[in-house]
């Protein structure tokens, strides 16, 4: 373990140390908040305008390039533009729900951070039933989005809302659903506990991440196509689709509030990234147990910023779903299909005996056949219901 | 741990006579159902406070109990709602003396 | 196969973004203020009062016919006659405009004044930067503003400019022929 | 006393939110006040020990049922202004008085409810896991099949009635 790993571990103890003893708990609970809050308050600023020049070079664009160099210092621009902007409320709006909605949405998703292992002795809050503690946390922000886009008293603005409730509920079930083998063959809620799980290493040194089973790489396909779902991010970003409905419930919204709002957004997507990174691709473990000597939160980050590139990579690739493609996709395809993922961690689990050279193979390639095959199945069947391509009756 | 268990107590029993209120003094079907829930909700504090100040709390008795009513809550909602919503669209009323009649 | 045409998409994509970091060619943006694109003959912003010559505002080939003023659609125009006269390119004598105004804010660039112009006199310009931070007085152009010599004309829209050139030249040149057949009447033309 | 004080933020908020939810007219903003009363529940489930059942409380009462209840509110048109009370709340309000005064007379009545509970209490997720399977797992199957009925019925009541088949024309 060199010191680079627990250096921020090492910060917080001898920073809470210079306190009295009564209010040890109280600084270091303080000090775990501040670093969770600057460092992803960061990563935020830095994402929006990292996403702005991938998403311009994907399109053979520069993407914003003027504010400081590279135009690191964008967000800066943004947020000043935000915070001087004039904060209107609609004349019809219930005033009181309209102004507590951005709240509603943004709080909890910063407590969702506390109980993401960051690194090695690196989270704020073990909790025992710690994945159930993000979900819960994570339901708020349905009743949140419904408050914004009602008490907004506009059309466009309760469609949107209405849309993305209908989203996240139909998404939250192959999200959860996914989820759950991870924590039935770790035997455990608590996020440090399923990084345990995967923290053992197999021949050559291959860490024993979720993602390299069958069900894992399952599992981790349905759990990001649901997150993307889950925090309105394209192709899944319907509730604000500005071609149909302005922005949907963001519509009424300006200034700070639009900010908070775009604020809880990236920090949902950061949250339930971290999440993935925690069940699938063995938290801050490294890859292979000659990496090992690299800082543990080093390794996070940088499975954090894969899936974030990834997620922005889809975003100027696919584009947008109709709602009744979004819909009939998660429960048609999705919701089975993670429930067939479970089974298939059960089998997984079953042949558990099988390590020898030959028999790994066989046990690796018979679990994914049985993801494969109904995954093609069920493919198959959502195509069957769309209407047949269309055609253009003067275009030939 | 200082607060007593007559305080949950109390609130329990607060919390069932505003639920109980509600449900018999207010017009609209869905918010009977709300008074219902917080019934519901006021029972399940009851369990869960006996089962913490209780001799063996290992048990586990007062919390699987508790799992099992949010379960039954939730359905009872999903039900109560979706039969709401069907006497909505036959009589296009959701205040509870228009059911007035046994015939759709 | 479920999918095959997202990661077709993915791919594309991402063929997009490394092309875009070692193939300048694949980035269309003009990084306007540093680059700009070359000047196209053909276009057209707001217009601009011809003169030939020195003297900008002797050599103006307005007439102050008002013909332009009368078209105009937003009618952003304004012109005051001369009194005195000042002969043309034929030696004709012509009015002359005292005040030739453009409202710059309110013209459309819809070029009618060029159209119906009958003497060249006003042609469609190319600039387009034109901000300024008093923008009643700062865009009402009067004729000193607008003045511009013909070689600018000829080097802004070469075609028309050697058109209207020629154009020039056979009418002086028939005029001149025709003074020379007639002997001049006693007083001039009046 | 810290405790004393976090319990009390709790069972105010808790309160004010189920009052508010029975007594205020806009239905929308009683569903709202629901969903505070709720979750101000679980946060006293969560200083009772009991994680499981806070976080569970909050996943289905602030997650699903106040969504449900939101829903049902817009598609049944309920978001216009109620009038307050049916011709006969004085009654529903005093029965629920005297319930009240009932049960807090008894509570005030018991003795042995004003002790420290006797130790802190683990309730692991895994033990309550292992309960779950063993000794309650005929309530869990039963569950189960309630949520599944229920689930179905829901989607059954509410469905939309097919129009009736046109007779064929002659």
């Amino acid at each position: 373990m060199s010191g680079a790993d627990q250096i921020f571990v090492w910060i917080g103890h001898e920073a809470a140390g210079w306190a009295p003893a009564p209010a040890q708990p109280l600084v270091s609970a303080i000090l775990a908040i501040a670093g969770i809050m600057a460092v992803f308050g960061a990563c935020f600023a830095l994402t929006t305008v990292a996403e702005r020049k991938i998403l311009g070079r994907m399109q053979n664009r520069f993407g914003p390039n003027r504010v400081g160099p590279y135009g690191l210092f964008q967000p800066l621009a943004d947020g000043v533009k935000m915070l001087t902007k004039e904060d209107i409320v609609p004349f019809s709006a219930d005033k009181t729900l309209h102004f507590l909605a951005p709240l509603v949405l943004t709080v909890p998703v910063w407590l969702a951070f506390a109980v993401l292992p960051f690194g090695r002795n690196m989270s704020a809050l073990d909790l025992d039933c710690g994945v159930l503690f993000f979900f819960a946390i994570g339901s708020a922000s349905e009743l949140a989005v419904f408050m914004a886009g009602w008490s907004s008293q506009n059309k466009y603005s309760l469609v949107g809302a209405m849309r993305a409730i209908a989203q996240m509920i139909s998404y939250e079930v192959p999200l959860v659903l996914s989820t759950v083998p991870v924590l039935m063959l770790a035997g455990s809620l608590s996020l440090n506990g399923i990084v345990a799980a995967q923290g053992s290493h197999t021949i050559g040194g291959l860490a024993r991440w979720n993602v390299f089973t069958p069900w894992g790489l399952a599992g981790l396909l349905l759990f990001l196509i649901a997150a993307t779902a889950e925090s309105n991010r394209s192709p899944f970003d319907l509730p604000e689709g500005e071609s149909e409905i302005i922005a949907g419930y963001l519509t009424e919204y300006s200034g700070f509030k639009y900010a908070l709002f775009f604020l809880g957004e990236y920090l949902g997507l950061f949250a339930v990234t971290g999440l993935a990174v925690t069940l699938f691709l063995g938290g801050w473990h490294a890859p292979f147990q000659w990496l090992e000597w690299a800082p543990s939160w080093l390794w996070f980050g940088a499975k954090f910023s894969v899936l974030i590139f990834l997620f922005i990579w889809a975003r100027a690739t696919l584009p947008r779903l109709r709602l009744d493609q979004l819909l009939n996709f998660s429960w048609r395809f999705l919701a089975p299909l993670s429930l067939i993922n479970l089974a298939v961690a059960a089998a997984w689990h079953w042949t558990g005996a099988w390590e020898s050279a030959a028999a790994a193979p066989v046990r690796w390639l018979l679990c994914a056949a049985l993801i494969a095959l109904p995954a093609h199945w069920l493919g198959r069947a959502l195509r069957g219901r769309l209407p047949p391509p269309r055609k253009y009756r003067y275009a030939e | 741990m200082t607060t007593p268990l007559a305080h949950y107590l109390i609130l329990a029993a607060l919390l069932f006579g505003v639920g109980l209120a509600g449900a018999l003094a207010r017009r609209n079907a869905i918010l009977v159902l709300l008074g219902l829930e917080l019934m519901l909700n006021a029972a399940n504090l009851n369990f869960i406070a006996f089962w913490r100040f209780s001799s063996h709390p290992g048990e586990l008795t007062g919390l699987m109990f508790v799992l099992f009513s949010i379960a039954i809550g939730a359905a009872e909602a999903a039900i109560g709602l979706a039969l709401v919503i069907a006497i909505h669209r036959h009589r296009r009323t959701a205040q509870v003396d228009r059911f007035d009649s046994l015939k759709g | 196969m479920n999918g095959a045409g997202i990661i077709k998409g993915l791919v594309e994509t991402a063929r997009n973004f490394a092309g875009s970091y070692h193939d300048r060619e694949r980035l269309t943006t003009v990084q306007y203020p540093e680059e700009t694109l070359p000047p196209v003959e053909n276009a057209r912003t707001l217009p601009f009062l011809v003169y030939d010559g020195g003297d900008a505002m002797a050599g103006l080939r307005c007439t102050a016919c008002m013909i332009c003023e009368k078209e105009c659609p937003p009618q952003c125009i304004y012109i005051i006659k001369d009194q005195a006269r000042k002969p043309d390119y034929m030696g004709k004598m012509q009015l002359q405009p005292k005040v030739f105004d453009i409202d710059m804010s309110v013209c459309m660039s819809c070029g009618i004044c060029v159209e119906v112009c009958p003497f060249d006199a006003i042609k469609m310009d190319q600039v387009f930067e034109l901000s300024t931070d008093d923008r009643f007085a700062g865009l009402l152009f009067d004729n000193e503003k607008l003045a511009r010599p013909n070689e600018y004309f000829r080097q802004l829209h070469k075609t028309e400019a050697s058109e209207v050139d020629a154009r020039r030249e056979e009418e002086k040149r028939k005029a001149a022929a025709k003074a020379a057949a007639k002997p001049p009447l006693p007083g001039g033309v009046k | 006393m810290l405790n004393e004080i976090a319990f009390l933020l709790c069972a105010t908020l808790t309160l004010a939110g189920a009052v508010a939810a029975m007594t205020l007219r806009n239905l929308v903003h009683c569903a709202l006040c629901a969903a505070g009363a709720f979750a101000g529940l679980a946060a006293i489930y969560l200083q009772l020990d009991a994680e499981f059942a806070g976080f569970a409380q909050l996943l289905v009462y602030v997650g699903a049922v106040a969504i449900l209840i939101v829903f049902t509110i817009l598609l049944t048109r309920g978001a216009e202004i109620q009038p307050a009370a049916s011709p006969s709340w004085r009654m529903g309000v005093t029965v629920g008085a005297l319930v009240t005064a009932c049960l807090i007379g008894s509570i005030a009545a018991s003795p042995g409810l004003h002790g420290s509970p006797p130790q802190t209490v683990q309730a692991p997720v895994k033990r309550i896991g292992e309960q779950l399977m063993n000794q309650y797992v005929m309530p869990l199957e039963a569950i189960g099949l309630l949520l599944t009925a229920a689930l179905l019925g829901a989607v059954i009541i509410a469905l939309r009635e097919p129009p009736k088949p046109e007779p064929p024309a002659p």
